[in-house]
């Protein structure tokens, strides 16, 4: 399978959403977006609603709906040709109308984000090893480690998750676990959905780390056993700091991925962004405005995190390894 | 008189079909530069690579300072701490610094703390002349200075015998000065040196013995002038005078 | 698709969520249930056609309805203010209340909603069930909201009720009832919500759901609606 | 610990195995029916982000972002309650999917175009072709055939998210298997989903090894493995 | 006499700031064959490539067969119907058999059937010696057979003039031989030809004029004899003998 083939349109792919975010406005909204976000937070679950009630939005919507309706009764007036007033009138419109709605989807923003970035940490921490098994390793640890990886790439995340939870005894034993489900620590099923995304994104992350492993010349191994360092000591003080700077580029395509993927949790009751969109919109029948409001967290998520992987790359970047993005 | 610090005792190793050392033996003493030369695919990087066991010999014994190292029992990595090899196409760590690569085995393999692993890696960058560029990466050295920390790299580890394969093959023709001059200057210093190498200035003024090797056999064996004036089987006069010419071009 | 407008088009399109035994669930590939039959019985009495049946997640049927993907619902859906702004509803053809449904060998009795209190509980999206526990529970105060879990299927609810993962699900009697009769579950009260099902239908469809309310007590003046209320509920 | 709904029901999953194939039908049905609707759209898109310019390019970008960027479930949701494109959700579907897979297509073609030799094209001018000419009957065959590894691997990717289409209730495997278990019949979940997981593992086994074949058939002798 | 077959003059090119070609004039007549040599970057491919308009000139004109061709109105893909052009690094098409590269032209330019265009592709393959690896995809070839078969394409498009940018430079010494016997062939068979090349035995024996760029100026231009016994210009007689001690080497 070509998965050399898939690193390297993961980093084209990546390179795509680095050109949008070369953009001022595409910075500004970022940063906008994170310094409401973490307002919110602050507010919400720190201070406990001391700056605004947890409910309510920062935004006034009248000012919107006035907009809206004054546009709208402009693009009425000019007839045929007010078509474009007619545009911004519905962007106020659906302004006002999502604002209202906004702090809840906030809350359903941190459960995504802690939901990715447990599934992507922890999934790193089991991708290391079966990527280095695969390159380095014997015949047996090697199939155990293609078998894991065939299993879950070659199964919708959608049937692991609820086989995880519905079919197993997962939830019961972490029900059980000491603080899961009091305080700030959320109950099993985001559990379930972490071990989930772990599994799932291992597979994923251990096929780009280990065509970056391949990418690292022998000579390099070569060199680390002549001066007396063992083979795994030679894979774990040379190889490895070098395979996973080129790693980066398909891993931040998995990221974003996860992001995305991170809303089918839903279906086992996470209350992440899409489940608390849906339920929004199933009390309100509001589908539209929700769901382009929805996409376009969803979307300044992505952008945050194609933003944050180029900073990485280039903090870790070293003279004449891999690629660098510019 | 003590034991030879290298020992070769008829050596042999094929890959698949293909014999590619076919009892080889020869002796170095403690001190000794011995240059060996031959066609290319003759067997020299394998042998080279057979003494620190980066590949394994079929049959044969190799002696280092008096003990067999292709025991199956021997440490392999207690013998690579007493070998230090510099490669052809310089296999330097690409994403440390020369310091980075002269001290990772300090620092990993000999377990030094890192304040005296980089003095002494300074030690080391100062000894091939580079110490100036110590916190460059690879990436941005010329060949010649790369060639030069992978010379530091091995010497670093403090080792009983240096082996060159080809030190200075990859380099551009004005760049192998530099490193020939450097591993005059420890030929100087009394290390002991096997080097596969066709520069015939430096095997003719730096060489204790020189060692001709075709298809996996030891042809000729014995000092420069020996070897270059008066060769005595035909194989090497004519392998010899073909060398010349090719070099005398550049 | 159907036009239930009524311009002459007559084939229509119903939709369901099926998961909610004995009203609407499938077997063995077939949709069946109670409201199948008696939706099917009152189109019988109609001048319209019933073209078939479109499946959805419960919540999704009131977009689709409007959407004109289906023209009615039938879906043991309770009338109530908030969907009657969105769409119509055909006269009531059942009266349910909400039940409390625990694991039968559970320690766990409650016997009010207050007692629910504290606990893990579930229900179905977008169902009375759920508005029970935001009106009652959540917004009160009595109830932390990360400790309700909502559930695109009773199923699901009920299959997590046995896993232990929730302590309570709030859920249609009858449904509650054949529940109760299948699986190791047991219903602790009933709450009064003194509920109505109706069909759904259109805003605006007014000569569709006249014809399904004169359909509708066709079947009750005769004798199905008896059959059919002891073929799905007859066994408890 | 309370009783675990793993009662081995073998013999339900069996007795149904008709319906899943039915289920399965409608899964591969509406792969290839998304993947030919992101290839239709997906291979121009790509093009134009390579050959184009002006704001049809950034345009063309621009829909990519989004749609790479958003979440499937979001886009289906959005398109079957929101927009609604269509009644059907099966087209909806087709529509969600290949909207999101031309994304990814045009990324795929575009790294081929561009991996081709500039030589290539400049040959193909020299010897008196047009533009378009010499992007058509040179860079393109060259650059499908690049482009079959990345296709697997969207191919692979549209295959399992056809599950995804469960929230508008489109009668593919998983849902089959869903209603299955949820039929009051059987609480046969883990056997249920385990054989729908086999089934897409089967799916994607053989389309994986099937476009392995095609690359063999395709590829230029002698020359790089596409 | 009639017009020369082909005309620069004046010619100006510039890359941005860098001035590659400052006002180039020379003429060749039908079956002549010109020998452009000069040193890396003095803008030999850059003069090549303004002829069949690869690259656009900033000013002065070039003329073929008396018809002014960077106006702004002359068809490009006419004008390169007439002009074939063999590049250095060959640029077959890929995914296209020997034949499919020599019959593309034929089929998608010259709009010809598949049977005719095939009939005549077979017979430039013959003419370069190649007709029996017809079947052959550019992987399967030597360097030299690609060569051989990026001048059969050039050639099948039946053009005025032929352009060779460095047509032997890319191939191993020993295949070098067999596309410089193809190109003297050429020669003889009086095809008119303008070559940027440095193989010297072949612009002897076969060049009508040698044109000798330096920093984008025509230095020297004269017949092969002059040029290498009595050069004008101290520029070339430097040049050239820089040139002889590198390809005796060989
Ligand atoms: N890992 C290997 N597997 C199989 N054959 C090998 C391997 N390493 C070397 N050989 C073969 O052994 C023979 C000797 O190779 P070796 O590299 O020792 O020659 P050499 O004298 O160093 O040549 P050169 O001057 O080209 O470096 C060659 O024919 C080579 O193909
Ligand atoms: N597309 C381009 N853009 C910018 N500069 C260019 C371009 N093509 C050529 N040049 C510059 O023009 C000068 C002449 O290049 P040209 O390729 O014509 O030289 P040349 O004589 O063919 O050299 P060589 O023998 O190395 O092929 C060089 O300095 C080169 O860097
Ligand atoms: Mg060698
Ligand atoms: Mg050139």
């Amino acid at each position: 399978m070509g998965t050399q083939e898939s690193t390297t349109a993961g980093r084209t792919l990546r390179a795509r959403a680095a050109g949008l975010t070369d953009q001022p406005l595409t910075l500004l909204t970022v940063a906008g977006f994170w310094t409401w976000l973490v307002v919110r937070w602050t507010n919400d679950f720190l201070l406990d609603g001391a700056l605004i009630d947890r409910n309510t939005s920062f935004f006034p919507t009248a000012p919107f709906e006035a907009a809206a309706s004054t546009l709208g009764g402009l693009a009425a007036s000019l007839g045929p040709v007010g078509f474009p007033v007619g545009w911004v009138a519905g962007f106020f419109e659906f302004l006002a109308a999502s604002i209202p709605y906004l702090p809840q989807l906030a809350t359903g923003v941190w459960a995504t984000i802690l939901l990715t970035v447990l599934g992507i940490a922890l999934g790193f921490v089991i991708a290391v090893p079966l990527s280095v098994a695969r390159v380095y390793g014997g015949t047996l640890t090697r199939s155990v480690a293609l078998g894991y990886t065939e299993l879950f790439r070659g199964t919708p995340l959608l049937a692991q998750l609820f086989v995880l939870y519905f079919a197993t005894p997962l939830t019961t034993i972490i029900r059980e676990l000491p603080a899961v489900g009091t305080g700030f620590i959320p109950a099993q099923a985001f559990w379930v959905a972490v071990i989930a995304f772990m599994l799932n994104s291992a597979a994923y992350q251990s096929e780009y780390i280990r065509s970056a492993l391949n990418s690292v010349p022998e000579g390099q191994l070569t060199a680390a056993r002549a001066i007396g360092l063992s083979k795994v000591d030679g894979i774990r003080h040379v190889v490895l700091p070098q395979g996973l700077r080129y790693a980066i580029p398909g891993w931040s395509n998995e990221l974003v991925y996860l992001i995305k993927y991170s809303s089918l949790a839903s279906f086992i009751t996470v209350r992440e962004l899409f489940e608390r969109t849906d339920a929004i919109a199933s009390e309100t029948y509001r589908y539209t405005e929700l769901f382009v409001l929805a996409g376009l967290l969803y979307l300044a998520l992505v952008l945050s995190a194609s933003l944050l992987m180029e900073y990485v790359e280039d903090r870790v970047a070293i003279p004449g390894l891999g690629t660098t993005s510019r | 008189m003590s034991d030879p610090l290298l020992a070769l005792d008829d050596v042999y190793k094929s890959y698949g079909e293909e014999q590619v050392l076919s009892g080889v033996s020869f002796e170095m003493d403690a001190g000794d530069v011995d240059v060996v030369i031959g066609p290319s695919g003759s067997g020299k990087s394998t042998m080279l690579r057979c003494v620190n066991r980066l590949t394994e010999i079929d049959s044969g014994d190799i002696y280092l300072d008096g003990d067999c190292v292709t025991d199956a029992d021997t440490d392999v990595n207690e013998l690579r701490k007493q070998v230090g090899m510099v490669f052809q196409d310089f296999n330097l760590f690409a994403h440390l610094t020369a310091l980075g690569n002269v001290t990772l085995g300090l620092r990993k393999v000999r377990g030094m703390d890192k304040a005296t692993a980089q003095e002494q890696g300074y030690e080391h960058l100062e000894q091939v002349g580079l110490s100036d560029q110590a916190d460059s990466y690879p990436a941005e050295l010329s060949g010649g200075q790369k060639q030069r920390v992978g010379i530091a790299r091995a010497l670093a580890m403090d080792p009983k015998l240096l082996l060159f394969d080809e030190p200075t093959s990859a380099l551009d023709p004005e760049l192998v000065g530099e490193v020939v001059d450097v591993m005059r200057d420890l030929a100087a210093e009394g290390i002991t040196m096997l080097v596969v190498s066709h520069e015939m200035g430096f095997a003719r003024s730096a060489a204790s013995d020189i060692i001709f090797l075709d298809d996996g056999r030891i042809v000729e064996h014995g000092p420069p002038e020996q070897l270059f004036q008066n060769p005595q089987a035909a194989r090497t006069g004519e392998f010899l005078s073909r060398l010349e010419t090719a070099h005398e071009e550049e | 698709f159907g036009g239930g407008g009524g311009d002459g088009s007559t084939e229509i399109t119903a939709g369901t969520a099926p998961g909610f035994p004995p009203f609407e669930m499938k077997q063995d590939g077939e949709l069946v249930g109670f409201d199948i039959d008696l939706l099917e019985a009152v189109i019988d009495e109609t001048d319209y056609t019933l073209a078939g049946w479109e499946e959805y997640e419960f919540k999704s049927l009131i977009p689709a309805l409007t959407n004109e993907n289906i023209d009615v619902v039938a879906a043991g859906m309770t009338i109530n203010d908030e969907r009657d702004q969105t769409i119509d509803f055909t006269d009531p053809y059942y009266s349910s209340n909400q039940a409390i449904v625990v694991r039968e060998d559970g320690d766990f009795a409650p016997s009010s909603l207050s007692d629910l209190a504290g606990r893990p509980i579930g229900a179905q999206k977008g169902t009375t069930g759920e508005t029970t526990v935001q009106d009652e529970l959540i917004s009160p105060g009595n109830l932390d909201e990360s400790n309700y879990n909502s559930y695109g299927n009773y199923v699901l609810a009920v299959e997590d009720l046995q896993n232990g993962n929730i302590d309570a699900v709030v859920i249609d009697e009858p449904v509650a009832q054949t529940f109760a009769a299948q699986r190791p579950v047991t219903i602790a009260f009933t709450y009064e919500t003194g509920e109505n099902f109706g069909f759904g239908v259109r805003d605006g469809d007014d000569e569709f759901t006249q014809a399904l309310n004169d359909g509708l007590s066709t079947v009750r003046d005769g004798s199905t609606y008896q059959d059919l209320t002891n073929k799905w509920f007859g066994q408890q | 610990m309370p009783p675990l709904p793993l009662q081995s029901d073998w013999a339900f999953v069996i007795e149904n195995l008709d319906l899943l194939l039915v289920g399965t039908g409608v899964t591969v049905a509406l792969t290839a029916a998304s993947i030919l609707l992101g290839f239709l759209l997906g291979f121009p898109a790509g093009a134009v982000e390579v050959y184009g310019r002006g704001p049809l390019k950034r345009a063309v970008e621009t829909a990519g972002v989004v749609l790479r960027g958003t979440p499937l479930l979001v886009i289906i949701i959005l398109l079957f309650f929101g927009l609604s494109v269509s009644s059907s959700a099966f087209v909806t579907a087709t529509i969600a999917l290949g909207l999101r897979s031309a994304a990814y297509q045009s990324q795929i073609f575009r790294g081929a175009l561009q991996s081709v030799d500039e030589g290539q094209l400049e040959a193909a001018r020299a010897i008196g072709m047009g533009r378009f000419q010499a992007i058509r009957s040179v860079v393109v065959p060259q650059a499908l055939r690049r482009s079959v590894p990345g296709f697997q691997n969207e191919f692979t990717i549209v295959l399992k998210d056809t599950s995804i289409a469960i929230v508008i209730g489109l009668g593919e495997l998983l849902t089959v298997g869903q209603n299955l278990y949820q039929g009051g019949q059987s609480t046969a979940a883990l056997e249920i989903f385990l054989t729908v997981s086999l089934i897409y593992f089967v799916l994607t086994f053989v389309t994986n090894r099937s476009l392995d074949r095609l690359d063999d058939h395709f590829s230029i002798p002698g020359g790089e493995r596409a």
